[in-house]
């Protein structure tokens, strides 16, 4: 019965839905809307505007680099979300000991320890490389994350801990809406608009849009890392 | 001017956003300090949106391009009338926080504290940022940071119920967001651009009005969901009553007002294009702003915890709201609009001084509470100011707008509707009666109500200052209706109405 | 031709993104329920990077295959493992 | 209706997929289960505004020395890369809640939670 009405829900749905589809612009037409407007100029002008050769990046960390600032107050608010909602919880030297005890396979922990400078290195590529090639800040710093995350459980939390010092890590939270608010303000100096960037790929501009793709890593990364200790430390 | 630097306007979200951000790494786990950042943060942020509502008031609306993008190619904050609701927001999210001053460490565990006002200043940057953006995309990003930080605040206390509240909540927003994210999209398909103002000029052009139908639908109904209205409101009570009193102050004065906002942004978009008639919606959303009246007054009559009473009255004042939009003439929408200001203080009033009870007596259904006028004269006479206002019995702030909207059922040639509103009117004063009552006229249940004394100034500063301005509201009610009219005027030009 | 044949190999990958969507819905075992969420979301990281959005693309296999994946995964180990 | 569906092939997936995220949102009793319906369903959404940048024919639109036109629309690919961002925020505050839900009331099925209320 419950299932009937769900699908006759379903049903109301997607009937306007579908006539929608059908009406928009049609699928991979140079000439529909999306196409024809903005986006010609950034594809256009993008590379000397916004001073990258992937006008993706461009597009986020320059054109529309507010959203990207909004963004990244996003994930961190996520992050205060977390720990607002799991605070005090439980002792946190139980779970430590609770973590230790999970058995460990040796080859996993080998094959880890061997991988983790590459997978470092290879997050390191993504974030530095961004501008040029798809990358940025938040994939190298979500890879950087994840190993972080593998660490703590195929080695040790402690260990994955230390690269995240526990007295520095709010500050390391906030490295993306910091950064941002940093670049924005030189933007205000340099041109006279928050977030502005001076124009063509000048040396200033590569800068600011590496502090901005640096923040953004490391705030993402520390974000992910914490949330998923967190998370761990619920009985 | 001092007012007419261009920076006032990203400031007015970036001050909230970033010193939000920082307060954790500010306080370091000391309630105390964390207070002390956060007023002062909130204090700035009135300041600032205190300079912006100056300047529209002198010069009307004004925009700032961010990286100096010109729209449509970059985002755009448009400050207009409607954005004064930024001004209303700061001014409300620092009485709360000062508010939380002694509240805060009384209702949450200590590690809680420095994210709790984090999480109510993001919401205060997310809340302003949604009111002044130009923009589709942005409008989103910004509506996610309310929403997210919302529904931690709700469950910020970590009592059971109140963490199966705020996941009702965190679903339904969550689905809301994204029906609206479908229909930013779809507009974004058919327009070829995000900024609001572009968008309206260019809809008229679209190949087809379907999709432009279904994306507005889609926007209808995710904003709906978002400003609670019936049948949509089931999240609201729980995550109103449950959540820790200046928390609910904010949820119920300023987050479900985002979704009125919205409409109003996309009546912008939509009545200037003249893309699609929006007759039928407006049928609709009158009728169930009407429906909404009734069924949440009906609701509260039954309700003996005061702020589950308090949860569903902010549900038949959305119902008013909303009736004013859909009625879209010139008298109500102006009504509706400075409604959304006005309930927002009422409301607050009412739930900071409902807080501040509990918190005194560790009561909150009015059966125990009876005699409280006497323990907490000074907070219960609050409390009454904001429910007479709330009635919308004339000297008080609540009554100008709705007898706007009243008339505008009339100037509409609906004059059912306006017997309904008064109608609706009637029902609130029952229960509101009901508290009066209660809290003056009848017998104590527990003798220690009646000795409480008043508490601290932390929080009877707050809630006697709402208070007061729901009287200066309505002694000057015509000022802020008079404000919002050139936006509203704009909005239906091309109508003529 | 080849525009054809790309037509093709996308339609190809849109079916098993809806099997996949609808083994995730059908699947009782969460456990396995996340994996298979997983391979749904590594599916629409190649539509996506078919469709010329390599940002987007990686964005998708860190996040919603990785990531996500892993915060379901500690979830289901703090709660139940089997829908009832 | 047929025909031009099939043209908008891929906004067509993008809504069944919809359809199925919200089916298993409503239908579901488990709190978890709810949820990775409620991911496919911002996923759809993410697809469909993906899709909305594709040109024929075109590469995406990185200006290496080489690249050539026609590039693919960057503007609805911005705007996923903060969408998916903002869905796993939000994913990782709901698990939050479903563990704390979980040891206080010790099950995460909506019926049984409803009756506990």
């Amino acid at each position: 019965m419950k299932r009937a009405l769900v699908i006759v829900l379903l049903a109301i749905v997607a009937m306007p839905l579908l006539a929608a589809m059908a009406a928009m612009p049609r699928f991979g037409s140079a000439e529909q809307p999306a196409y024809t407007h903005v986006a010609k100029r950034y594809l256009e002008r993008g590379v000397e505007e916004a001073g990258a050769e992937n006008v993706v990046t461009g597009v986020i960390l320059n054109y529309r680099g507010f959203d990207t600032n909004g963004e990244v107050t996003v994930i961190f608010t996520a992050c205060a979300a977390v720990i607002a909602v799991l605070a005090g919880s439980r002792n946190r030297q139980d779970q430590r000991e609770a973590a230790s005890s999970v058995p460990e396979s040796l080859v996993v922990r080998y094959v880890v320890r061997l991988l983790a400078p590459f997978i470092a290195l290879f997050a390191l590529y993504v974030v530095l490389f961004g501008e040029v090639s798809p990358g940025g800040g938040f994939q190298g710093g979500t890879v950087f994350g994840a190993l972080l995350i593998v660490m703590t459980v195929a080695v040790s939390r402690n260990q994955a801990e230390r690269l995240l010092p526990l007295r520095i890590r709010p500050w390391l939270q906030i490295a993306g809406p910091l950064s941002f608010l940093a670049v924005g303000t030189a933007g205000v100096v340099l041109t006279g608009w928050y977030l502005g960037f001076p124009q063509g790929a000048t040396a200033a501009t590569r800068l600011m849009l590496m502090v901005l793709e640096f923040g953004i890593g490391v705030g993402g990364a520390t974000v992910i890392a914490s949330i998923f200790w967190r998370l761990g430390d619920e009985a | 001017m001092w007012w007419q630097w261009p920076h006032w306007l990203p400031l007015a979200v970036l001050v909230p956003l970033g010193g939000g951000v920082v307060t954790p790494a500010v306080a370091r786990g000391s309630a105390r300090r964390a207070w002390g950042w956060a007023a002062g943060v909130s204090a700035a942020t009135v300041a600032v949106s205190l300079a912006l509502v100056i300047r529209v008031a002198r010069g009307g609306p004004f925009s700032y391009a961010f990286g100096g993008w010109q729209p449509p190619y970059g985002i755009e904050f448009r400050f207009d009338e409607v954005s004064a609701f930024a001004f209303v927001v700061a001014f409300l999210g620092a009485l709360a926080i000062v508010f939380s001053r002694q509240y805060a460490p009384h209702a949450l565990a200590e590690p809680r504290v420095p994210y709790y006002y984090t999480l109510l200043l993001l919401d205060i940057a997310g809340l302003i940022g949604f009111s002044v953006t130009g923009d589709l995309f942005n409008m989103y990003v910004f509506m996610e940071i309310v929403s997210l930080t919302g529904y931690a605040l709700v469950a910020i206390s970590g009592e059971r119920i109140a963490e199966m509240a705020a996941f009702k909540y965190l679903v339904l927003g969550a689905v809301s967001s994204l029906l609206a994210l479908f229909g930013i999209g779809m507009l974004y398909g058919v327009t070829g651009t995000l900024n609001i103002a572009d968008a309206a000029s260019r809809l008229g052009a679209a190949a087809s009005t379907m999709p432009v139908i279904v994306a507005v639908a889609l926007l209808v109904l995710g904003f709906m969901v978002k400003a609670a209205l019936f049948p949509l409101h089931v999240w609201l009570p729980d995550a109103h009553a449950i959540a820790p009193s200046p928390v609910s102050a904010v949820l119920s004065g300023l987050v479900v007002k985002l979704g009125l906002v919205g409409m109003l942004r996309l009546y912008g978009v939509v009545y200037a294009s003249r893309a699609v008639d929006l007759s039928s919606l407006n049928w609709l959303l009158t009728w169930l702003g009407a429906v909404s009246i009734v069924m949440g007054a009906f609701f509260a009559i039954f309700q003996d915890d005061i702020k589950m009473m308090l949860a569903y009255s902010t549900i038949s004042n959305i119902g008013y709201i909303v009736m004013g939009f859909g009625l879209a003439s010139q008298y109500a929408l102006v009504g509706a609009a400075v409604h959304i200001f006005n309930h927002a203080l009422i409301k607050s009033a009412l739930f900071l001084a409902a807080g501040a009870i509990i918190y005194q007596t560790g009561y909150r259904r009015l059966s125990d509470l009876r005699g409280v006028g006497r323990g907490m004269p000074l907070t219960a006479a609050a409390l009454s100011v904001g429910a007479v206002s709330i009635v919308g019995i004339p000297p008080t702030a609540g009554f100008l707008c709705k007898w706007y909207i009243a008339l505008g059922a009339f100037e509409a040639k609906r004059a059912a509707f306006g017997f309904a509103l008064v109608f609706g009117a009637l029902f609130i004063f029952v229960y509101y009666i009901r508290m009066v009552n209660a809290f003056y006229f009848q017998e104590p249940v527990h003798a220690d109500v009646t000795h409480v004394g008043d508490p601290p100034l932390s929080m009877l500063v707050p809630v006697w200052i709402l208070a007061a301005l729901c009287l200066i509201m309505g002694l000057a009610g015509k000022v802020p209706l008079t404000f919002v009219a050139p936006a509203v005027s704009r909005l239906l030009g091309p109508l003529g109405g | 031709m080849t525009l054809e044949m790309s037509r093709l190999f996308d339609a190809g990958l849109m079916v098993l993104l809806v099997l996949c969507a609808l083994a995730v819905v059908r699947t009782k075992d969460l456990l396995a329920a996340s994996i298979v969420f997983s391979a749904y979301s590594l599916v629409m990281c190649l539509v996506w990077d078919h469709r010329g959005a390599p940002d987007v693309a990686m964005t998708e296999a860190a996040v919603g295959a990785g990531v996500t994946t892993v915060l379901f995964l500690s979830a289901i180990s703090k709660t139940v493992r089997k829908e009832k | 209706m047929i025909g031009i569906l099939w043209d908008n092939f891929d906004y067509a997936v993008s809504v069944l997929l919809f359809l199925i995220g919200l089916y298993c949102v409503i239908a579901k009793n488990n709190l978890i289960k709810k949820f990775m319906g409620l991911n496919i369903m911002e996923t759809s959404v993410f697809a469909f505004i993906v899709a909305l940048g594709v040109v024929k024919g075109g590469s995406a639109p990185i200006m290496e020395p080489g690249a050539r036109p026609p590039f693919i629309n960057p503007i609805p690919q911005a705007l996923i890369l903060t969408g998916i961002v903002v869905a796993v925020s939000t994913t990782a505050l709901a698990l939050s809640l479903i563990v704390r839900v979980w040891r206080q009331c010790g099950t995460i099925e909506a019926d049984e939670l409803r009756e506990l209320e």
